[in-house]
């Protein structure tokens, strides 16, 4: 073995390494495209950039492991995805004293130097979707006030839930405070897993003898939970709060399950996270047509990159794959993905697949 | 005479005799009972014929899989894996059922020959003589990479309105339901005939049992058909427990089963093929896992890359020690695969209902646990305390 | 003279540092009562689990009917029609004692139930074998581990009569028998004898010895140190080349 | 004479006999070497003196906790709580040491007693008779609600900066850690002195060993130094080890542990208090949770609410059972954490380091773990086959 | 008359159905040597396993010095000074010679140096204590699992020599041992009655029982049928207690 790992251009032919560090392998988007989006971007930027790839299975330890790893192997750049934001100083610790830049991507570390941070604002989404939901109903499309609201949560202590839950109650707690929604349940999904929202669903229907008059989830994950739920019990109630998106949930929103989904555009994010690493690599600043923010995050002043997300979301009347088609345009599914099962069926798939 | 009349023996001493044999599960049911009683006097809904349904339902997957686990216990091995690979031939079988539009039987078919492929492989490197905690672990990552490359780029297939997802969602019409209930009870009440007619064991047990079991059928099948008729998956579990019942219990198979998890080397010499007993209790556990896969996912309407995963692993194994299987080896009926899903889907379903903060639900769900498996060992062993030592 | 139905060329075992047996030699006719006597350690039971497939040589031929054979495993020596009682018994404690007797070679139906077992008829058969060595249980259904000593013995003996052995091997048969009992296992080996099958019987008690055996092969230290042929020798002899007290004599 | 001199038996036989017995952690060493050496070849970086000291505070957290579930293992208990225990300690010493500003060993006290008493009910569950599955089945289910609660209400407590973060982050300066690198190996030398001067033992097996391993600490230690001194971690690490291997090999109460593990009922009957030694295992346990929460806390410089979560629990428990201690009891040695703990890390560390896509590293991880193991196995028993059955 | 050291009054066990002991009555002074005898299953066994503490009697009492006690434990026995070598031998396998030796007994230095066992010094005395039975190992470190039926045996008959026990109980303690260290086993008994502790022996060879014994005890499921002196029986009426020959003569 060689004496000295910090020096990592022996490797790979000389070409420059940058690790692309997600949390886990749920959510799907971190291994299923925004890796592979970035490598992409990065790649057609500069050739003789590699771009590897870890995965720290949910665990804050194995992703300091794994930092410390890839600085040995050389790494000129990391961008974070924190497997625990509140639990990743290690990481940007480590890379400082190798004096390695971190670039934070969607859910980045905390409370330490960096690079700079690429974000859909986690608050921004919940506000997002808590004043598409107000906006229903103040609209009446849910029936008399009060109405009766089931809400599910995320994994409860997880910055993402903490965060999001601000935004949706920003919206909606003036609402809950003046009687028009009243909410009959609410639990924190374990781990965001569909399974635990399926049951968390089915005993919410159960305490309030179905007598819920909408479902407001956090993610698609939790949605299509609920949803599975709905069917087995033949129990039609609407479900918001879709976010991501995950496969299921634009499908869903197809047929008619599921009304709302906030788009995170995996694409731009991946490649505005390209040009600040190559920007980081090189000693340059961060490129100012994109980092338009400073974030303070606990220990720090981050340079940040705030991007928008987009809720769409079904109209009465109208052809949902309208409200679909921006998530194909944004590059996040192809209608050839999205119909299939259930909605393969559904008219508006049958009019774009044939 | 071999068998000398049994003198009398004080009442406690014959129940508690009882407890740790014939009437091994009944502890387990007064448990069940208690568990029952105290959520029922917290929450109206608890005890609802829709709440029991959900119940139910909710443990369907657990104990099939714990089903399956049970046999592994038995011949003294554990298994962390089945329940990744629950996963892993789920999305299989979605993939050919939905995305490519296989037959659905067809694709049923390759999943679970899949499951039971993957799972001799591990038992082949088992019986090789690695510890099965150390195989099925490696086994449990591999599948994770594996569950990753059997789903499309999407990472996950919607099964909805499909084929599918009518496994979890049809019913066996209420008629029907009751008919095959009785079958099964003459069925079994004509496997104890011996019993009734002839003097070997006690008339009045058999009797006894005949009708405790069909009351509690019968109870079931009233209460589960409420809606439209028996749920399928209920069907499958009841069948898979029934068919592993009579294997376990009446059958050479079944003797073998227990002969090898009790003392490998004594069995080995009484000429039982040891290393192949260990390869069919991995076999049926790999069918177990497919099918507790296909049902789950058909279920959740969707595989994804979180299939198979969460607490499913550990509540099986936990669902047959619950219920009275050993973890080393030759004690213990496929029954507590039920009777521990039953305990535990209980608790978290109680839990739930209740509406509690997620603090109080773990406090509730851990607490509980260990607090009625506490009762079934006081009860079993008929005294509040062990012995010294 | 009629060739041997077992024959033993030179097996050899070392456990780690230990030598457990030394190119032993040993042969066994049909009809034939052979005991192997020694001091605790001698190598009796490592012999008795080398024939029985237990225990692999490390050197040595195992020869059944001329022809040589590989007896890997217990199923092997079984295959072959070799019966064997061990010294620690091998039952399965978590089960009871008519499921014991019949392990390995249960009564049962034909596939298409499954193989169920016919627990009628081996309870029927069980009592039978078992009256007939006097062992007496209170319960066939306890787990054999609930039970006492003798019983246990009493079991592990009565295997033997469920099935239909070429060879039997009694590694201490009587140690933990009452005095009825043990009267019933050496006339168990004289009615084995006189169904022409071979029995090869360790024990302690060399009166019972003197009584039954045609032969009698002494170990020491792994080592074979002597045979003896019914009625030319004595006790003191046999004795002797047991504790070695001749030393070199023997 | 009681002990004949031993007769010359094959040199295979005696190789076999001792990997079994006092060479038994020579086949885990020589897999890990095979470990090295293949990731060496595959990646320049591997055993650079950086990556090698990376590995080695990698699995610090790992090797503390697993050294703890080879005290419970050997008593033939299992335990699946210790993990989020770990995390909980972690978090009450950090709620101590920085939100209240209390004195850091005060607070530390503090969390390492919380750790024991945590563990001390578990235990006294346990030896009421219920499965210690089970009981720490519940018990983590219940530690986790209490890591929630724990937490102050944004669920994490940032330890960077203070005391707490310099447990992980200080190092012993070189020229001290020579200098008890040494003193230890004397005391060893000085503990082996009687095998070397009398004849009781074989005196070059004495004297090979303490060169063995006077070369492994002085050469680990050289490694390990190469920055700025030992770390403190390994510093923790290795004291902890030295003391449970004198505790275990050469104490009163490690003949018990191990007989207690081997046969309970044995044990009992020659007059062990069997569940006070359950419970001694527990608290030992109890104490390296709660050290090992904070040696991660200090490394990963904060607690939240994945704090003790993850991969950590069944990572310590196949490090223990890699390293060769059995699931079934009285089988094993402590060092057994520090090799698993080794095997696994250099495994995950170099699947990392090569930087695969999620799916091939988790087959890497998977496949090599139970090749490793594999290996371990065939060594050990000298023949590349089992016998059939 | 001295007082009893040791006084069972009315004890009785069952398992389940099966009634092992019923009401059984039994004394041992100092310095006396008492067998129990009986068939197999007759509750020998379990009546020293409840003086052992390992099971605990339904009903009865027993009285160590006249005073009642009550012996939950094996501990709790052996603080009153018995000493017990269970049928089954109860050795820890995974351990070795010298370890299952002195379990429980283990000579130690001070707490200062956290009970070091004195390995040294066990190992001299295991040397001394096996040679005295005539117990031969060919290794100390292999654990006792892998040794012989016999050399098993020994080694739990020496356990009661190392410690300094009252009252000794040993449950079939020659089974399995060969004829040197069976004749050993006799002379411990007598020399232990010798330094006037108590030896209660169970035994099914007549022979023995005769040759040590000051009384003996006849159980015969589970009761008490007969007690006899010294000299003051017959062969076959021990026989006939035993077997219950003369049913409601004895
Ligand atoms: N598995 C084993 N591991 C190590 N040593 C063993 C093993 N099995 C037997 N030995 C040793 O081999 C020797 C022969 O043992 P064996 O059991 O054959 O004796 P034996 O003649 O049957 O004695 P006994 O009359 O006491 O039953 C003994 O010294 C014993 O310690
Ligand atoms: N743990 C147990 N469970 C069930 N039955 C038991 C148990 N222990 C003993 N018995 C029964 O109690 C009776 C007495 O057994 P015990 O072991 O005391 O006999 P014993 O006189 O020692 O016989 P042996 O001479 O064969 O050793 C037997 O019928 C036995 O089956
Ligand atoms: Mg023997
Ligand atoms: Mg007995």
């Amino acid at each position: 073995g060689g004496s000295s790992g910090g020096d990592g251009d022996s490797k790979a032919g000389g070409k420059k390494l940058v690790y692309f560090m997600a949390p886990n392998t749920t959510p799907t988007r971190y291994i299923q495209q925004d890796g592979p989006d970035f490598k992409k971007a990065i790649e057609k930027l500069d050739s003789d950039i590699e771009v590897k790839f870890v995965n720290a299975g949910g665990s804050s330890a194995t992703q300091l492991s794994q930092a410390n790893a890839a600085i040995s192997a050389g790494a000129k750049a990391l961008v974070v995805v924190a497997a625990d934001p509140n639990t990743s100083e290690g990481v940007l610790q480590a890379a400082e004293a190798a004096k390695i830049p971190v670039i934070g991507y969607e859910n980045p570390p905390l409370k330490g130097k960096m690079f700079a941070q690429v974000v859909f604002d986690p608050e921004n989404v919940g506000v997002q979707q808590g004043e598409y939901f107000a906006s229903q109903v103040k609209d009446g499309a849910l029936g008399a006030t009060p109405v009766n609201v089931a809400r599910l949560y995320g994994n409860k202590g997880d910055v993402y839930t903490t965060e999001m839950l601000k935004g949706q109650d920003s919206v909606l707690k003036p609402l809950i405070d003046d009687g028009t929604i009243k909410v009959v349940c609410e639990d924190y999904v374990k781990d965001w897993a569909p399974d635990n929202a399926q049951s968390a669903a089915d005993q919410c229907l159960t305490k309030t003898q179905n007598k819920v008059g909408a479902f407001l989830g956090f993610y698609d994950g939790i949605t299509a939970g609920v949803i599975a739920a709905l069917k087995s019990k033949k129990v039609e109630v609407p479900v918001y709060g879709g976010q991501n998106p995950e496969l299921t949930g634009l499908q869903y929103m197809l047929t008619g399950d599921q009304q709302d989904n906030v788009l995170k555009a995996f694409s731009v994010e991946a490649e505005a996270a390209a040009k600040i690493t190559l920007a980081a690599i090189n000693g340059e600043q961060p490129p100012a047509d994109l980092v338009k923010d400073t974030v303070d995050n606990g220990g720090s002043q981050i340079p940040t990159a705030k991007l928008p997300s987009t809720l769409i979301h079904l109209e009465k009347g109208k052809d949902p794959g309208e409200a679909v088609q921006k998530a194909v345009d944004l590059g996040i599914f192809t209608w050839k993905q999205i119909c299939t099962g259930p909605a393969a069926s559904t008219p508006t798939c049958k009019e774009k697949v044939g | 005479m071999s068998v000398s009349a049994t003198s009398r023996t004080p009442l406690a001493g014959r129940i508690t005799a009882a407890f740790e044999d014939r009437l091994r599960n009944v502890p387990v049911l007064i448990v069940l009972g208690a568990i029952w009683l105290f959520f029922d006097t917290r929450s109206d809904a608890y005890l609802s014929s829709q709440n029991l349904t959900n119940l139910v339902l909710q443990i369907v997957t657990t104990a099939i899989l714990a089903l399956g686990i049970v046999f592994v216990l038995l011949v003294g091995e554990i298994d962390l894996s089945s329940a990744i690979l629950s996963g892993v031939c789920a999305t299989v079988v979605a993939n050919y059922a939905v995305t490519s539009g296989w037959n659905l039987y067809a694709a049923l078919a390759v999943g679970v020959l899949l499951g039971m492929v993957a799972m001799l492989v591990q038992a082949l490197i088992i019986v090789f003589g690695v510890p099965s905690l150390i195989v099925t672990l490696g086994g449990m990552v591999v599948f994770q990479g594996l569950l990753l490359v059997v789903l499309p780029p999407e990472f996950t297939v919607n099964v909805g309105g499909t084929d599918y997802a009518k496994i979890a969602s049809e019913h066996l019409p209420t008629s029907l339901s009751f008919v095959l209930a009785v079958l099964i009870l003459i069925a079994y009440a004509g496997s104890r005939w011996r019993d009734i007619i002839g003097s070997r064991s006690d008339r009045t047990w058999a009797l006894v049992s005949i009708g405790v079991i069909g009351v509690a059928v019968l109870g079931g099948v009233t209460v589960l058909t409420r809606g439209n008729g028996l749920p399928f998956p209920v069907l499958i579990l009841g069948v898979m427990l029934i068919v592993a019942s009579y294997a376990t219990t009446s059958t050479r198979y079944g003797v073998h089963l227990y002969a090898v998890g009790g003392d490998r080397d004594a069995a080995q010499r009484a000429g039982i093929p040891v290393y192949r007993m260990v390869l069919y209790s991995f076999l049926i556990l790999g069918a177990c896992a497919a099918i507790a896969g296909v049902v789950d996912a058909s279920r959740q309407l969707a595989v994804s890359n979180s299939s198979g995963g969460g607490p499913l692993m550990l509540n099986a194994i936990a669902a047959a020690v619950v219920g009275g299987t050993s973890l080393f080896g030759g004690r213990g009926s496929v029954w507590s695969a039920l009777l521990g899903a039953l305990v535990i889907g209980s608790i978290n379903n109680g839990v739930q209902l209740l509406g509690y903060s997620p603090e109080v639900q773990f406090f509730a769900t851990g607490g509980v646990l260990v607090v009625a498996v506490a009762m079934d060992v006081v009860i079993t062993r008929g005294s509040l305390w062990p012995r010294r030592a | 003279m009629e060739p041997p139905i077992l024959r033993l060329a030179g097996v050899s075992k070392h456990f780690g540092g230990v030598r457990a047996l030394h190119e032993v030699d040993l042969e066994l006719r049909t009809g034939e009562v052979v005991a192997l006597v020694g001091d605790n350690g001698a190598g009796k039971s490592t012999l008795v689990k080398i024939i029985a497939g237990v225990e692999r040589p490390d050197g040595g031929e195992i020869h059944v009917d001329e022809q040589e054979v590989k007896l890997d495993t217990p199923r092997a020596a079984t295959g072959v029609g070799i019966h064997t009682v061990y010294q620690d018994l091998s039952l399965c404690d978590n089960l009871d004692a008519v499921k014991n007797l019949f392990l390995g070679q249960e009564r049962t139906t034909g596939w298409w139930r499954g193989r169920a077992v016919r627990r009628g008829a081996m309870e029927e058969q069980a009592k039978a074998v078992l009256d007939s060595m006097s062992v007496r249980l209170r319960s066939f259904t306890t787990p054999v581990g609930g039970l006492s000593g003798g019983q246990r013995q009493g079991i592990a003996i009565c295997r033997a009569l469920v099935s239909d052995p070429r060879i039997v091997m009694l590694d201490e048969p009587t140690a933990a028998l009452g005095i009825t009992q043990r009267a019933e296992v050496l006339d168990l080996i004289l009615r084995l004898k006189e169904q022409r099958r071979s029995v090869l019987v360790i024990s302690h008690d060399l009166k019972d010895v003197q009584h039954v055996a045609d032969r009698v092969v002494v170990l020491r230290l792994g080592t074979k140190v002597a045979e003896f042929s019914r009625g030319r020798y004595t006790s003191s002899e046999l004795v002797a080349a047991i504790t070695g007290a001749h030393e070199g004599v023997a």
